[in-house]
């Protein structure tokens, strides 16, 4: 089908990790406040920021993510006083690796959402949902995932047709 | 790398010294030869902006100090600054681009050279106290200034503002007195050592000049100072050529020489009324200087 | 164009080291000494234990001379007897591990004797041992060498290397992997790790990768993938790399030793960069009791964080 | 049967034999590494330098999936891979001590346990062994018995001869049907003088007093020394052409993943590392010494054969320069 | 083989409106390990709860996962119940569908499929839960309490009325601490000594209190509920048992000339002395720097003098060591000075204000003991220079405070409120004298403060001049202040007898190193850095320590006070238990995998990582690892996010559960 249509039909995968106290509160907020945004999203809870190891993104993208979110509490909102600022020296150098193996950090989104910025969640998850939609499917890992060594590779039909098939 | 013991500078005199301080610049140049201390002018340098240029246009003042630092890059050693305004300007210019990247992306590229920050911008004053040394100006000192009492005037440029000039304690310098403390002079306690002498405005408001360094000229009076020094041609300026006006106003009188901190030191160091140009003052130094044998 | 660089210093460092161990040994400052000592192969050299002073004789110090030894003193330690002080040999980028191992507790500097080499540069893994040190056989890691007379050590033989200006390939790569697009640059770390066939050889020799269990070797849960497949193989480097972000000194034995000529130093040069301009941060010129990873600061970048 | 086959046509029949459909394995460059694999086209083919890997990834991948699994609600589905599907290959310019360690591996392969998976490849595979004009001084081929011109594991053998070419002789059915295939392509040999082979300069192992020696000294202080600088990674075995250990992983998450069979070497530390956390090659001197007694004693005293075919990779890309002929010549000599 | 029961709640409609719950429960029914699946209106329900248990009963469920609002809305509820039906709490858990999927999506079938997604995964993850005992830490039910201020009298006070003994460690030979300084009080203006003493004597004959003056902390171990706490009791020469008290040393003392810092330097004391006569305990000490007995080995009168022989000049330093549970820290403020700093230091000296060398020019405790009826001039406002009565005087806010330039960024609260009170007791004391405030911005909040401040003005007659001083300078006998009035915009000169500076309020010194020994924060300034500012201000990051008074941050009286009952309430809440109960979602360390980089330490903000050596039978050392101390761990994670092999891990997020999850996409 054409490009355009493939595009629309396509429904990224976004994997949200976040923090209890201030990202997931701030998710529940944007829904006890009736907001909408896409059904794409998967949250998965933290106590904080500070206990997301780099390696649950990259396993995430190895999942069949097409694109991942990390939000915690703003700089000196942090529940556990400094969890937040040992994650962003953690993502900051994380993400320039990730970017030099060339993953598009387009898929990679980090923020701060507090407890009572439900609009900001939404807003979030809205532009990854939409940016990722635009840039397609993740297919790195994917193909990645179906690569063999030469000598261990089998080329049976049913492999064939599921490399084809991204 | 040079010896610590061999000190060679870039100079800056800026506008005033090839102008109205010809003597400041005469003193200098004489004074540092004597101590054998090298000075370069810096190869077609021009305004620093001097203190009207940073109220009309930040980016103007700031390119046109950047630029000075970067041509003083071509000469070697730190870069030796005589006048206050001069001073401040460079050291500021390095404060400001030092810490906002933006303005000196902008700069640098109204420049379209990288603006070199880590090089040192070092007024006289700096230069006699620290780098030569008191104790090494005392042993260059020919005739000891013994009897003159001096009122150091700071102004509000050398030291001001706070973190910027670093040159000494922002509120209550000692550098100066140092300085002459060491040629053998005696220096007075007084009050309006940091105060404003008017600056610029002896252009443009000159009543403003008259009233502000007539507190001056009448504090250092009461502190019983036979004259004044400074280490800025604006200061200089209304001190000594206003000094006339301002006794007329008031009705005072002062006869307070002003001098520049070279004239004195190179007195010190034994060079000739010539060489320090004291001819240019206007309030005439030369009754106050046979009194106490020092021509 | 090919110009040789002068090694002629490494005969008197030699005889300097083994005067040195065999004192040291003799006088019993030292239980062992770890250093280099000439192998089978013509002009190659190994690492070696001592603990004999007439053994002292068998050290040398050659532009062979290219391992580490400071991973003796971690994961190999064990097997070291651990009977009291041990001297090494250390060049100064091997010097610069140690002071991380000594940032990170696993050594602690009065229980080493520390020999440093003055080093004009060793060869590099595409050379042969016979080989003499050039412009062209030197090791990628020694044109961007920062620490060729180590500093701290209790004993260095007085000599001055001397060193010509060689340009620094590592930043240059870098530079033109980072000016690609991102698919580019994942095709080519794809052909890369493809090679990979996880004989752990980059991890064994690396003396950051002390761990006893690796979180690769891990499968409750599986972090990675731990067969030698390109998926596995690709997270196994991006979970070292990351690993050894500000850790890292650049020793590059993980890259000498690779059998699959993958360029692993890369990574670990790429992260050293993004410390130094994120937080102004090198690893191993002092020992620093939190690395850049394990501390902040309040106003830490966030420009990337919305 | 002796024929001639001009360098030339060497190379139309490479493409031949890629036209017709069968997976032609030689050395090529992967990503600037010299390594067997299959080619895409005949000129890809780089025969002056050893690969890095050995040959025997043709029959014994790196890596390969044996089975997989679905869960679908409380219903588990096991699919089998099946060797059936494995290509017709022809390994081209296999090393003597790249083919020789071949059959070495068929010994243990089809003892007990059939190995579907090594020996359906061995049957599908044509070996074309190349004889060596150069070694380095890790080469050591003729110290465990065989040379640089042996054709032990090779059905065709192609001897490099002056003023180019090769001359081959033919030593199976596959070696000749692989000829009569492509009759055309060979000539009858023109009596042009086969370049000298290769002069490894290590001396002879005397692998009966080795062995003698390791019969009765599995427990010996030496072993520390011999080991003392490993650090217990897998690079000698991974390039050895006779090393076989392999580990068997699942791989996958709770509803589907693969069984797979990958390479393991007796440097890991988790190598014999039992459930019960007990190890019985706790250090690594314990499991330096089985790789030596593996290839000097066990192999020998199972399969009288000897694990080793002088290839040198283990010496030139040990990370700590360990060189497996110095060891086993001194141990010949105790 | 796990057997999982998976609930739906409809949440009356708010659910099944916008999902299809009975589908949801069909086709998570047949993920693997689920067990049992179905739907209900209201989980949440009593009818919800029985449904739940008898299901755990009837079904031998393994775990739980129940689908319904977010967990920070019912998980406790769930936990409860599943914990009454005989199944470990922590072996359930919530799928969120309510905020997280139905409130938000509109579409019924994208909706259905979300919540599907979320269920099997908390399916996935609940799999990898383990039962979580609850844990629980001994409380030792005494208190110590850091600084005899009013904030420390106050919160030593309020636990020893509860019952609970208290140690309460004073640095200074009394305790009263600054309020005993001050002459009145802002906003009653009723004597500080009157409403101060009788407490500092409630705090010396309380029975449930032991009191260490002339004391300070060596060293602290221990988490909180047990803490041991080392105290060095300095040796005071004078025997605090056998001391009446009558002072005959004091009077006979023949070195008098001693500066009395507790009156700011204008009075002498002896060498022997108590620091004012309130003191408590009103117990003698010898200034051994100043004693002539001490420095030369002659003299001894005072122990001559004493009758009963209490005068010791042996007498030595005592370690006590004293096992608490909890720690109340109220080690107070100390005052800005405007003289010289050293270089490098940031914080500066006022050079435009003399660098302190002006004699009339006094900092505001210097004018509380002036305007103090026991002070050195009994209440007299008198200039120190020549003891002459000030006729003009000028006050000057924010010096040191609210100054960037100086170090000093903060406001320091008290001195608006003290200042206004200072123009009052100028003018009550010197009617015919003029009081001139140059300030910046006057802030009074609090009850009654702005009134008070109105007063000085409209009522005291002092002059209040909104502007900055740029300069005082000594003109004769006079002190000329040169400022500006940005209200008019003018600039002023008054020529002032006497200039009072209301100067920074400023941790004590040594605030920081006494932190270090406690294992809490501290910010730029050195003030302790409370848990959290809005909603655990009074608590330290470090459980079991907790903040009273102007250690924290400036405050005026009642304010530390107030927090000082806080403190005081919270150890009882701590104390309240025989045993701390706490969640169980702490750190634990695998110690098989630890190689001792202690990385987790270095990251740790609750200090709660410990070395631990590892040794073998026969004892040699084999190797030290971390180890988590479950009683301090706040459980956020981030040692194991950084320890590189993964030898840390946090119960209730464990890699393996949260792996779980993502492999369940």
């Amino acid at each position: 089908m054409p490009m355009e249509e493939q595009m629309h039909s396509f429904e990224p995968k976004i994997i949200a990790f976040v923090c209890t106290w201030c990202t997931y509160a701030g998710a529940d907020l944007a829904g006890t406040s009736r907001m909408q945004y896409p059904a794409n999203v998967r949250v998965l809870k933290f106590p904080c920021t500070g206990r997301i190891d780099p390696v649950f993104i990259l396993k995430a993208f190895q999942q069949g993510a097409d694109g991942v979110l990390v939000s915690g509490c703003h700089p000196g909102d942090c529940h556990y006083i400094a969890g937040n600022f040992h994650a962003r020296r953690r993502f900051a150098v994380f993400r320039k690796l990730l970017e030099f193996v060339g993953v598009d950090l387009g898929r990679l989104q980090f923020s701060w959402v507090s407890a009572a910025e439900g609009g900001k969640w939404v807003e979030m998850v809205t532009d990854l949902t939409e940016r990722v939609r635009g840039m397609g499917p993740m297919r790195d890992f994917e193909e990645l995932a179906l690569e063999e060594q030469w000598s261990g590779a089998i080329t049976t039909p049913e492999l064939q047709e599921a490399y084809d098939s991204i | 790398m040079t010896p610590k013991n061999i000190l060679k500078y870039a100079y800056y005199p800026g506008c005033s010294l090839h102008a109205s301080a010809g003597e400041y610049d005469l003193s200098t140049r004489e004074l540092f030869k004597k101590l054998n201390i090298g000075l370069t002018e810096v190869p077609d340098w021009f305004c620093c902006g001097a203190t009207p240029a940073h109220n009309v246009d930040e980016l103007l003042s700031l390119s046109l100090c950047a630029k000075n630092l970067e041509l003083a890059e071509q000469v070697d050693g730190d870069l030796a600054v005589a006048c206050a305004a001069c001073f401040s300007r460079l050291k500021t210019t390095q404060h400001v681009l030092g810490e906002n990247a933006v303005k000196r992306k902008q700069v640098e590229k109204a420049i379209d050279a990288p603006v070199p920050l880590s090089g040192n911008v070092k007024h006289l004053l700096d230069i006699l106290a620290r780098d030569l040394g008191l104790e090494r100006l005392e042993q260059a000192v020919a005739k000891p200034l013994s009897g003159l009492k001096v009122a150091c005037y700071y102004g509000c440029l050398l030291t001001r503002p706070n973190d910027v000039p670093n040159l000494d304690c922002v509120e209550a310098p000692t550098i100066m007195e140092d300085v002459l403390k060491a040629v053998g002079a005696e220096t007075v306690a007084w009050s309006h050592r940091l105060e404003c002498c008017g600056a610029n405005f002896t252009l443009s408001r000159p009543g403003v000049v008259i009233q502000l360094s007539h507190a001056i000229l009448d504090s250092a009076k009461a502190a019983g100072a036979d004259c004044i020094m400074v280490a800025c041609p604006l200061c200089h300026g209304n001190l000594d050529i206003r000094q006339k006006e301002i006794e007329g106003v008031y009705n005072a009188l002062y006869a307070m020489p002003v001098f520049y901190i070279t004239q004195l030191v190179g007195l010190a160091a034994g060079l000739g009324a010539d060489k320090l140009g004291l001819d240019a003052l206007i309030v005439n130094p030369m009754p106050l200087l046979k009194e106490k044998g020092l021509v | 164009m090919t110009n040789t660089i002068d090694t002629s210093i490494y005969v008197a460092i030699t005889e300097a080291i083994q005067g040195e161990v065999r004192r040291i040994l003799s006088e019993g400052n030292v239980s062992a000494v770890i250093g280099y000592a000439a192998a089978r192969r013509k002009g190659s050299a190994q690492p070696t234990v001592i603990v004999q002073p007439d053994d002292a004789e068998k050290l040398i110090f050659s532009a062979a001379c290219v391992n580490n030894l400071a991973v003796y003193l971690t994961k190999a330690k064990k097997e070291i007897p651990k009977t009291g002080k041990i001297g090494i040999v250390v060049k100064g980028c091997d010097l610069k591990a140690l002071v991380g191992l000594m940032g990170e507790s696993q050594l602690k500097r009065e229980d080493l004797y520390l020999i440093g080499v003055p080093c004009a540069g060793v060869l590099a893994s595409t050379a042969q041992p016979a080989q003499p040190l050039t412009s062209d056989t030197i090791a990628p890691k020694c044109r961007e060498c920062d620490a060729r007379l180590p500093t701290g050590c209790d004993f260095v033989p007085d000599q001055q290397p001397v060193i010509p200006e060689l340009e620094r390939r590592y930043s240059a790569e870098i530079a033109r992997l980072e000016a690609m697009p991102p698919a580019e640059r994942w095709a080519y770390w794809k052909e890369q790790f493809k090679k990979c066939i996880k004989c752990y050889a980059c991890r064994q020799v690396c003396p950051f990768c002390f761990c006893e269990q690796c979180l690769c070797d891990r499968n409750k849960p599986q972090m990675v993938e731990t067969t030698p497949r390109p998926a596995g193989n690709a997270a196994w480097h991006i979970v070292r790399g990351m690993h050894l972000a500000g850790r890292c000194a650049g020793c590059a034995e993980c890259e000498r030793v690779c059998p699959m000529d993958i360029p692993l130093n890369l990574l670990n040069r790429k992260m050293a960069k993004e410390l130094k301009e994120l937080y102004n941060y090198e690893a191993g010129f002092e020992m620093q009791e939190k690395g850049p990873l394990a501390t902040y600061d309040e106003k830490d970048d966030q420009s990337f964080i919305k | 049967m002796q024929k001639y086959l001009s360098q030339q046509n060497f190379i139309a029949l490479l493409s031949k034999l890629i036209s017709d459909g069968k997976r032609v394995v030689a050395p090529r460059l992967d990503a600037g590494t010299p390594l067997y694999g299959p080619l895409a086209d005949s000129a890809g083919i780089v025969l002056d330098q050893l690969p890095r890997r050995s040959a025997k990834e043709t029959f014994f991948p790196v890596c390969e999936d044996i089975m997989s699994y679905d869960k679908v609600g409380q219903q588990v589905t096991l699919t089998n891979v099946t060797p059936a599907s494995f290509p017709e290959t022809i390994l081209v310019g296999g090393r003597p001590c790249d083919a020789a360690a071949i059959p070495v591996l068929d010994a243990v392969f089809s003892w007990d346990y059939k190995d579907e998976f090594f020996l359906e490849r061995r049957r599908k595979t044509t070996i074309i062994g190349l004889s060596c004009t150069q070694a380095d001084d890790a080469c050591f081929c003729t110290a465990v018995g065989l040379s640089p011109a042996d054709h032990k594991g090779s059905d065709l053998f192609l001897t490099p001869v002056e003023g180019g070419g090769y001359a081959c002789e033919t030593f199976t059915e596959k070696g000749e049907a692989l000829v009569n295939g492509n009759r055309d392509l060979f000539a009858e040999p023109n009596g042009a003088q086969a370049l000298p082979p290769a002069e490894p300069q290590v001396e002879k192992f005397d692998l009966k007093k080795v062995k003698a020696w390791l019969d009765d000294h599995f427990e010996d202080s030496a072993w520390d020394g011999i080991a003392v600088r490993c650090v217990g990674c897998g690079a000698c075995a991974f390039l050895c052409p006779a090393c076989h250990c392999f580990d068997i992983v699942d791989e996958g998450t709770e509803k589907t993943g693969k069984r797979r069979k990958c390479w393991d070497a007796c440097g890991f530390w988790k190598f014999t590392h039992h459930a019960s956390g007990h190890n019985p090659r706790d250090l690594q001197p314990k499991r330096y010494r089985n790789r030596i007694m593996h290839k000097f004693k066990y192999y020998d005293d199972k399969f009288g054969q000897t694990l080793c075919t002088g290839c040198g990779r283990c010496i030139r890309f040990c990370p700590v320069g360990i060189d497996i002929a110095t060891i086993v010549s001194e141990i010949g000599k105790k | 083989m796990s057997r999982i029961g998976v609930f739906i709640c409809h949440c009356g409609e708010n659910i099944s409106r916008t999902v299809d719950v009975e589908r949801v429960a069909a086709l998570v029914g047949t993920l693997p390990g689920v067990a049992f699946s179905t739907d209900y209106k209201y989980m949440c329900s009593d009818p919800g709860q029985g449904l739940l248990k008898k299901a755990i009963q009837e079904q031998r469920l393994s775990h739980v996962v129940v689908a319904a609002c977010s967990p920070r809305m019912h998980e406790k509820t769930f936990r409860k119940a599943v914990e009454s039906a005989g199944l470990n709490p922590f072996l359930c858990e919530m799928a969120n569908i309510r905020e997280h999927c139905s409130w938000v999506h509109e579409d019924r079938d994208e909706a259905t499929a979300k919540a599907v997604e979320i269920v099997g995964m908390m399916v996935e993850r609940v799999k990898k839960n383990r039962v979580l005992p609850t844990i629980t830490v001994p409380v030792t039910k005494r208190s110590l309490v850091i600084g005899g201020g009013i904030a420390g009298i106050q919160a030593a006070l309020d636990i020893a009325d509860a019952g609970h003994e208290v140690v309460l460690v004073e640095r200074e030979p009394s305790i009263g601490g600054h309020m005993a300084q001050l002459s009145e009080t802002f906003p009653t203006l009723d004597c500080s000594q009157c409403i101060m003493t009788p407490k500092m004597v409630d705090v010396a004959n309380h029975p449930k209190i032991t009191l260490y003056t002339y004391a300070e902390i060596e060293q602290v171990e221990g988490y909180i509920g047990n803490f041991q706490v080392t105290v060095r009791k300095k040796a005071r020469s004078v025997d605090e048992d056998k001391c009446t008290g009558c002072g005959v040393c004091m009077t006979k003392c023949p070195q008098k000339k001693i500066p009395n810092t507790f009156d700011r330097n204008l009075g002498m004391r002896p060498a022997i002395y108590v620091p004012f006569p309130q003191a408590v305990p009103n117990t003698p000490v010898i200034d051994r720097e100043n004693c002539t007995k001490f420095k030369t080995g002659k003299c001894g009168v005072c122990q001559k003098v004493c009758g009963p022989g209490a005068v010791d000049y042996e007498q030595e330093d005592q370690l006590i060591v004293e096992p608490v549970g909890a720690i109340v820290v109220a080690t107070g403020f100390d005052l800005y000075s405007i003289e010289e700093k050293p270089k490098g230091s940031p914080i500066k000296g006022y050079g435009e204000f003399g660098h302190g060398k002006i004699p009339d020019v006094i900092d505001g405790m210097t004018f509380e003991r002036l305007a103090s009826a026991s002070g050195p001039t009994g209440g007299k406002i008198l200039r120190p220079s020549d003891g002459r009565e000030p006729k003009q005087i000028v006050f000057i806010q924010c010096v040191g405070s609210r100054a960037r330039e100086k170090g000093i960024s903060y406001c320091s609260k008290i001195c608006c409120m003290y200042t206004a009170k200072h123009t009052m007791l100028y003018h009550h004391k010197v009617h015919d004298g003029q009081a001139y405030v140059f300030f910046m911005d006057a802030r009074t909040p609090g009850k009654s403060y702005d009134e008070f401040w109105r007063r000085s003005i409209e009522e005291e007659e002092a002059v209040y001049i909104r502007g900055m001083v740029s300069r005082l300078y000594q003109k004769g006998d006079k002190i000329v202040v040169m400022g500006s009035d940005i209200a008019v915009g003018v600039q002023v000169e008054i020529e002032a007898d006497m200039v009072v500076l209301a100067t920074a309020v400023q941790p004590q010194k040594g605030a920081d190193t006494l932190a270090q020994k406690l294992g809490i924060s501290y910010d730029k300034y050195h003030f302790y850095s409370e848990a959290h500012a809005k909603l655990r201000p009074v608590e330290c990051a470090t459980a079991g320590i907790y903040l009273a008074g102007a250690c924290q941050g400036p405050k005026d009286i009642p304010d530390t006070v107030s927090q000082a009952s806080a403190a005081a309430a919270k150890v009882m809440t701590l104390f309240a238990k025989d045993k701390l109960e706490r969640e169980p979602i702490v750190a634990r360390v695998r110690e098989a995998g630890c190689v001792g980089c202690f990385y987790c330490q270095k990251v740790c903000p609750y200090g709660a990582v410990e070395e631990k050596e590892i040794r073998d039978r026969q004892g040699n050392l084999v190797k030290v690892v971390a180890y988590v101390n479950p009683g301090v761990c706040g459980g956020c994670g981030t040692c194991q996010a950084t320890c590189p092999s993964k030898s840390v891990e946090l119960d209730g997020y464990t890699d393996e559960q949260i792996v779980a999850m993502i492999e369940a996409l």
